[in-house]
């Protein structure tokens, strides 16, 4: 069965369109009122500039004028939402995307290296708390160590961490993604340890008279129960992961990417390109949250989630 | 390449391992022996891991620029208590605490409002996942540049990083209490802020805990890293990006060191009133 | 005796009648009532023109095999589905607004307790809800504690509790405020002869006292007969009313009156009336 | 032919343009070498991916180097095609300083790094504690940007002549608007970029003939980027991955770095020697303690001639 | 009736030498068995100084007040919870030993149904742990699922079933596979009379034509009576066995046994243990 006709199976024509017109609207409203807010902080952030220049000039303006040069600034302290969408336009619509000035082009080189990241990490996250919720021994030494691990500042060690995985030889994207792996792995242990445990005691009681093994009870039990818990950690690791293949392009030189393109924009004070970076890495995280999003709908119509208690 | 040193450290760790292992099988009847194997299992891996890190460097000769082992570090900690406050306060104190604290806020009444209102929860839950991945390094020299070099700045970059994580646990935790549930709290014709106190927070608390404890790493890892991008020049990442440049990597251990307890000591505050908290939830009652 | 209509043709029309004369108001009122549930699997008719009339004071018993939708019309007097077709009306208003002046008081047939909150605080929390004050509060649910004989587990977990001690504690806590109308869904399922027995007649005692309305799901026949005014028998898939029952026991019902020739006559017919609904099936 | 890697010590920019034309032009190649150019950036500690073998020689700043040195990494210097310093103190004109002295009460922002040594040197032979008391001066780390400037968070920055205060004058700032300290000048300079291997590989003579080759054609594409800017700058926009540096930018760069270089590949011992001293007074907490041994050899330039 | 022992003096060891002489194998077998929880409220004694013998092919009824203990003594049986006094074997095992045989199948009280199983998944779920072949399972499914009249609800979800219909589901989950032992937690709690009838039939039906041991805690008086070789009373905090009652009906059984002398006077004789222990309270 595909992943559309069940997620709206029942319906009749013309559902979708009234779903997405649902929603639509909305976001549509928010959306302009969040425009209209950022047009505003665009003139008050950039007045005392614009004025210092006029005074600099020694030319007189007036209110109109300084709307208009606020919003026009080359070095803004925050750009127009129609500058980032201009150059936004012009680095992905208009330009090739093999070209280094495209964003798309770096966008893409983030989000391979926060997809092998995010995997891996989820990978490793879940497995860590299989270990955690079956071993005693790792319940009890492992945790405290993975949360320590968890508050070194990536940043700090990002460093050594490519050069040593330089020096044994690995290069390239696996670097960036393990960056991305360490950050995203820990909301997907923290999540799923509590999934994982979440199976009422009625339940693994049941699986006990069975003398299910640990296997079959972790598959038909805790997995199944754990995985609204999952859905939840893979968002914020999703996320997390971006942000963490973003860290990891610094310390490989900074070479392309979204983080290059966001740490080249603050070297040489281009800030309109720092936000349509920003604005692209947004994007994208938008983009992944919501296909797991999707992913967690279709998996829990499957599983027979009663009607208002999917999220 | 000398291979002694990695059998010496693969059997040293099977033995620490083994030791462990004995030790959970214990179940000693008084609780405070419970409690000292309780702190015993982790110390022991812990321990492992800082002889097999001492005996790593020393044994592959590693440049000191590169790994420093645990006994420098601890040296450097020893000589450098004053520094090492002052970071934390500015650090830990100042911009981790505040952030954490409003941006958890923050993250918790944006899912309440969601919640509240099905025209937000269309138009701004979307709209929130657009802020999930607002990369640090790309906001932490925008918030520098409008908040100024002191902890402000690195509060709102805690502030941003937090909020995610936190809404999207709530709003799933909000959806978490089961039906019938919610069915007897409309035979009370409950207005929506009872049934949300009374049931639906407390059956959200698992999750909201789950956020709680992420944040409290992630605080500190994003206040630090803001610190990258401009600082007055006190504080934990603004020692770490300096000692860097003097080649002074112990100092730079030394305070990873900081942060590393200091993090854990939250998360496990955290920890402890989850425990608290949700005690009813079967995570809890089954451990 | 002469109550009681041998002849299950004459059904609906009389006992409304009757129930209309019990007291002047009706407190439920249902008219071609009926509900369809979507599956993944096709629609399931839960109830089929179901009419029924529930007078003030009345105690009406809903008896029929599991599955056959006593469950489904007790939730749409409460406002908690809401049928497909036909119309009901609670004190006059739409099951919504009754819900919303806090009409009625409901027992669910699974425990349903918070895991977070003690045994008191369970009882407490329809109490919370509705304002009580403090000192009510405790009052009350000592007092609704005790006379479901769970005084002394106030400080228990429900799941500290067995199956039947969780029943009692919802029973309490639907007990614990005056609701006029009492809707309660199989609620001495899990409790053994005696304790089931104490509590019908302390159940029996609220209802003369306090001039309740209560609709009552039961499997149990002897506990239909002996606690109510009216047993409806309902037939299952889909749910129809198949007969109607008016009771001639008087309001005082000792024990034994279960041992009468005119308690054991009345059990027999809806005995009869159930026979009948499965043999449909 | 040899291959050989070059770790930078900042991203791709005219800066490095010699490096980055010797490569295009085949200036490399013909001195039997094959050189992969590493960019660098903040998060890059040059003198690391040495010492775990990433490269095998890189371009640094001599305090950073010195320290390094002393902290256990034997780095030497090999060769220094930068004989000036282009680093700066930028102060806004409004804030009333003229001279240094007026620093006496201000906000000053540095990168660290290593580069406040220099200044700390000079703060002490100014008398200016540097507390943020009324007496002395605020000493800010900032990014490596001109907002702060800009943005009036700070009264004066650092910046390099060839890169920061044209961003400043791009801003808006002109001229007159801006006062500019030039740590030659002041006598707190340092010297920049050089070339650096670990002091165990010079032994080999075959890697310092490799480097001597290196050097050579170092300095032939340094020449012919003094020669032509323009088309430097190109050749640097080609190698630049980011797709964000802008042709006029990296052209008037070339022509100031063209500015800093010397005649020769030589380390001149003079302005190492005012380097170490600088170093050495730098104030309470010294990047270096004592006087360093061996941090130089001519051996690979002495091949050159 | 010469079976039935009248005076309640001669317990224990009477009905230990009746239960060795029934079949020579002991399948329970409980020697001072005591269990306390404890609490945040204290200690709860729920067991006390439990002395037992079930043979093998006894059926078993285990019937006292609400929150007596017999949950709780099922799932000592069956290795959920451990004993804090005394010893018990289950097939000359320790409990734990004979859990891993896969000895028993369980109903608990409460149907624990999989939310995320449909019906028909849910009683596959002890086959596929169990390693039945496919074709193996939904044979069996179909069968058990006929069997408790849930045939054309396999494809729902449990929350879409009424609360009879899902308990009948787990009974359907326990009887899917081959257990010697059968311990059973008020399995019939939420179904009316006449399909509960047919059940007790059915399982009548099924130990007479297995030989299974059974171990039944039940609310209902005549239901005990009408199923069991022995009944067990037992009374309230700590949990003690209070009475044992064989009887003395014979194998074949058929329904309308139930209005005989000697039924009456067993249930009688229950009755009169039960009130007994709820005295004690
Ligand atoms: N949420 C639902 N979705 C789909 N079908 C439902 C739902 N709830 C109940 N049903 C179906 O409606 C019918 C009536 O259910 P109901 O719960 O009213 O029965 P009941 O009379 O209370 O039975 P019991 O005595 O077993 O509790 C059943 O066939 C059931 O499968
Ligand atoms: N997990 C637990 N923690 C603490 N006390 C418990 C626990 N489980 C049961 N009890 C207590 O043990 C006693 C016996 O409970 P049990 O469930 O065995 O009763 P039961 O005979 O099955 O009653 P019912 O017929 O109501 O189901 C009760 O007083 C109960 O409060
Ligand atoms: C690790 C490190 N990063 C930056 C600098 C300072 N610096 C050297 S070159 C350059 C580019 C100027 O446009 C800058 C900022 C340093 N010394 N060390
Ligand atoms: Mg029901
Ligand atoms: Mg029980």
């Amino acid at each position: 069965m595909s992943a559309v006709s069940l997620a709206v199976s029942g319906s009749q024509p013309g559902f979708l369109r009234r779903a997405a017109v649902g929603r639509t609207l909305p976001i549509l409203i928010v959306l302009s009122a969040i425009i209209l807010i950022w047009y505003a902080f665009t003139v008050y952030l950039n007045a005392p500039w614009q004025i210092d220049a006029y005074q600099r000039a020694g030319s007189e303006w007036t209110a109109a004028d300084l709307v208009g040069d606020t919003m026009a600034q080359e070095r803004p302290v925050l750009p127009a939402p129609h500058q980032v969408m201009a150059e936004i336009w012009k680095t992905t619509i208009g330009t090739r995307i093999t070209s280094k000035r495209s964003l798309i082009y770096h966008a893409w080189i983030t989000l391979s290296s926060t997809l092998l990241g995010f995997v891996i990490g989820t990978a490793l996250g879940v497995l860590l708390a299989i270990g955690i919720v079956h071993n005693r021994a790792m319940d009890k030494s492992v945790m405290p160590w993975v949360i320590a691990s968890q508050t070194i500042p990536i940043l700090a060690i990002a460093p050594m961490i490519i050069v040593v995985l330089n020096a044994i030889g690995l290069s390239g994207l696996l670097p960036k993604a393990l960056i991305s792996t360490y950050l995203s792995f820990f909301p997907v242990v923290v999540g799923m340890v509590k999934g994982f445990r979440s199976p009422e005691v009625i339940q693994l009681d049941l699986m006990r008279t069975y003398n299910a093994s640990g296997t079959q009870t972790f598959w038909k039990l805790r997995w199944p129960a754990a995985l609204p818990y999952l859905f939840t950690s893979m968002k914020v690791a999703v996320a997390i992961a971006l942000v963490g293949a973003i860290v990891g392009e610094l310390p490989t030189g900074a070479v392309s990417g979204l983080g290059a393109r966001l740490l080249a924009g603050s070297y040489y004070g281009q800030t309109v390109q720092i936000w349509s970076a920003l604005f692209m890495a947004a994007a994208l995280a938008a983009v992944l949250v919501g296909i797991i999003g999707i992913g967690q709908r279709i998996v829990m119509a499957r599983m027979g989630t009663r009607e208002g208690e999917r999220s | 390449m000398n291979w002694w040193p990695l059998i010496a450290a693969l059997l040293f760790w099977a033995a620490a391992w083994a030791l462990n292992e004995w030790l959970v099988r214990l179940s000693p009847r008084s609780s405070s022996a419970r409690r000292l194997l309780g702190i015993l299992v982790p110390a022991i891996f812990g321990v492992t891991l800082l002889i097999l890190w001492e005996g790593m460097v020393r044994g592959f000769n590693i440049s000191p620029v590169l790994l420093t082992p645990p006994s420098v570090i601890w040296e450097r900690i020893a000589s450098s208590v004053p520094t090492l406050w002052a970071d934390f306060q500015q650090t830990f104190l100042k911009a981790v605490l505040i952030g954490y604290a409003l941006g958890c806020g923050a993250g918790f009444l944006t899912a309440i409002a969601i919640d509240r209102s099905p025209f937000l929860q269309r138009g701004l839950l979307p709209l929130g996942n657009f802020v999930s991945a607002l990369p640090i390094i790309g906001v932490a020299p925008i918030m520098v540049m409008w908040f100024g070099f002191d902890w402000p700045s690195k509060a709102a970059v805690v502030i941003i990083m937090t909020f995610f994580p936190m809404l999207v646990n709530t709003v799933q935790g909000l959806a978490a209490s089961s039906a019938i549930d919610r069915d007897l709290m409309r035979t009370y014709a409950s207005s929506y802020w009872q049934t949300l106190f009374k049931l639906r927070l407390p059956a959200a608390a698992p999750f909201i805990f789950n956020a709680l404890k992420i944040n409290s790493t992630l605080a500190l890892i994003g206040a630090i890293v803001a610190e990258f991008f401009g600082t007055p020049i006190v504080g934990m990442g603004f020692r770490i990006s300096t000692e860097v440049g003097r080649m002074n990597i112990d100092m730079v251990w030394a305070e990873i060191a900081v942060a590393a307890l200091a993090g854990s000591l939250f998360y496990g505050l955290v920890a402890l009133i989850e425990r608290a908290v949700t005690f009813w939830h079967p995570s809890m009652r089954s451990a | 005796m002469d109550h009681v209509n041998a002849n299950p043709a004459i059904r609906q029309e009389a006992s409304q009648e009757a129930s209309s004369k019990a007291s002047g108001e009706t407190v439920v009122e249902a008219r071609g009532l009926g509900l369809t549930f979507e599956t993944n699997d096709g629609p399931v008719q839960a109830l089929s023109n179901v009419d029924l009339v529930i007078g003030k004071g009345e105690f009406v018993s809903f008896i029929g095999p599991s599955g056959c939708g006593k469950t489904t019309f007790l939730r749409v007097i409460a406002d908690l589905e809401q049928p497909t077709e036909g119309d009901i009306r609670v004190n006059g208003m739409t099951p919504a607004e009754a819900r919303r002046k806090r009409a009625y008081g409901y027992v669910f047939q699974a425990a349903g307790l918070f895991p977070w909150r003690t045994i008191e605080q369970n009882v407490a929390l329809p109490l919370e809800i509705m304002g009580y004050s403090r000192a009510e509060q405790k009052e009350r649910v000592f007092r609704t504690l005790d006379l479901v004989n769970l005084a002394g587990f106030e400080k228990k977990f429900p799941w500290q509790l067995s199956g039947g001690m969780q029943q009692r504690a919802s029973i309490a806590r639907a007990l614990a405020f005056d609701a006029d109308l009492l809707l309660m869904d199989e609620p001495f399922g899990a409790l053994d002869e005696i304790v089931r027995d104490h509590l019908n007649e302390q159940l029996l005692d609220l209802w003369a006292r306090t001039g309740k309305t209560i609709g009552f799901v039961t499997h149990s026949i002897p506990e239909a007969v002996y606690l109510s005014t009216r047993i409806i028998v309902m037939s299952p898939r889909p749910g129809r009313v198949t007969d109607v029952i008016e009771s001639p026991l008087p309001r005082e019902r000792p024990l034994d009156i279960r041992e009468t020739p005119e308690f054991l006559q009345i059990a027999h017919r809806v005995r009869e009336g159930l026979r009948a609904g499965h043999s449909d099936d | 032919a040899d291959d050989l890697t070059l770790q930078l010590k900042w991203v791709t920019q005219a800066q490095f343009a010699g490096y980055y034309v010797a490569k295009d032009k085949g200036f490399y190649e013909e001195e039997g070498l094959n050189v992969d150019i590493k960019p660098g950036g903040p998060d890059v500690a040059p003198v690391q991916v040495l010492a775990g073998g990433g490269a095998d020689v890189m371009v640094d700043w001599l305090p950073s180097a010195l320290a390094a040195r002393e902290k256990g990494v034997p780095v030497v210097n090999i060769a220094q095609p930068f004989a000036r310093s282009g680093l700066t103190m930028v102060c806004r004109k409004e804030t009333g300083i003229t001279k240094p002295e007026d620093f006496k009460g201000k906000t000053l922002g540095t990168w660290f790094f290593g580069n406040e040594y220099p200044l700390y040197n000079w703060l002490s032979k100014l008398n200016l504690p540097r507390d943020g008391s009324a007496e002395g001066v605020t000493i800010q780390k900032i990014g490596f940007n001109v907002d702060p400037l800009l943005q009036k968070q700070a009264d004066c920055i650092t910046a390099m002549t060839y890169n920061e205060y044209w961003q400043v004058i791009d801003a808006g700032l002109s001229q007159d608007d801006i006062v500019v300290f030039n740590y030659t000048d002041e006598g707190v300079a340092t010297l920049e970029d050089g070339l650096y291997a670990l002091e165990d590989k010079l032994e080999d003579p075959a890697f310092v003939d490799k480097m001597a080759r290196f050097v050579k054609a170092s300095m032939k594409g340094w020449q012919w980027a003094k020669e032509n800017p323009g088309d430097a700058a190109l050749i640097v926009l080609d190698n630049d991955a980011t797709g964000a540096q802008t042709e006029k930018h990296q052209k008037r760069m070339m022509e100031e770095i063209a500015k800093l270089l010397g005649d020769g590949p030589a380390l001149d011992e003079a302005s190492y020697q005012q380097t170490v001293d600088t170093l050495l007074q730098a104030g309470s907490d010294p990047v270096i303690t004592k006087k360093p041994e061996g941090a130089f050899t001519h051996a690979v330039t002495d091949k050159l001639k």
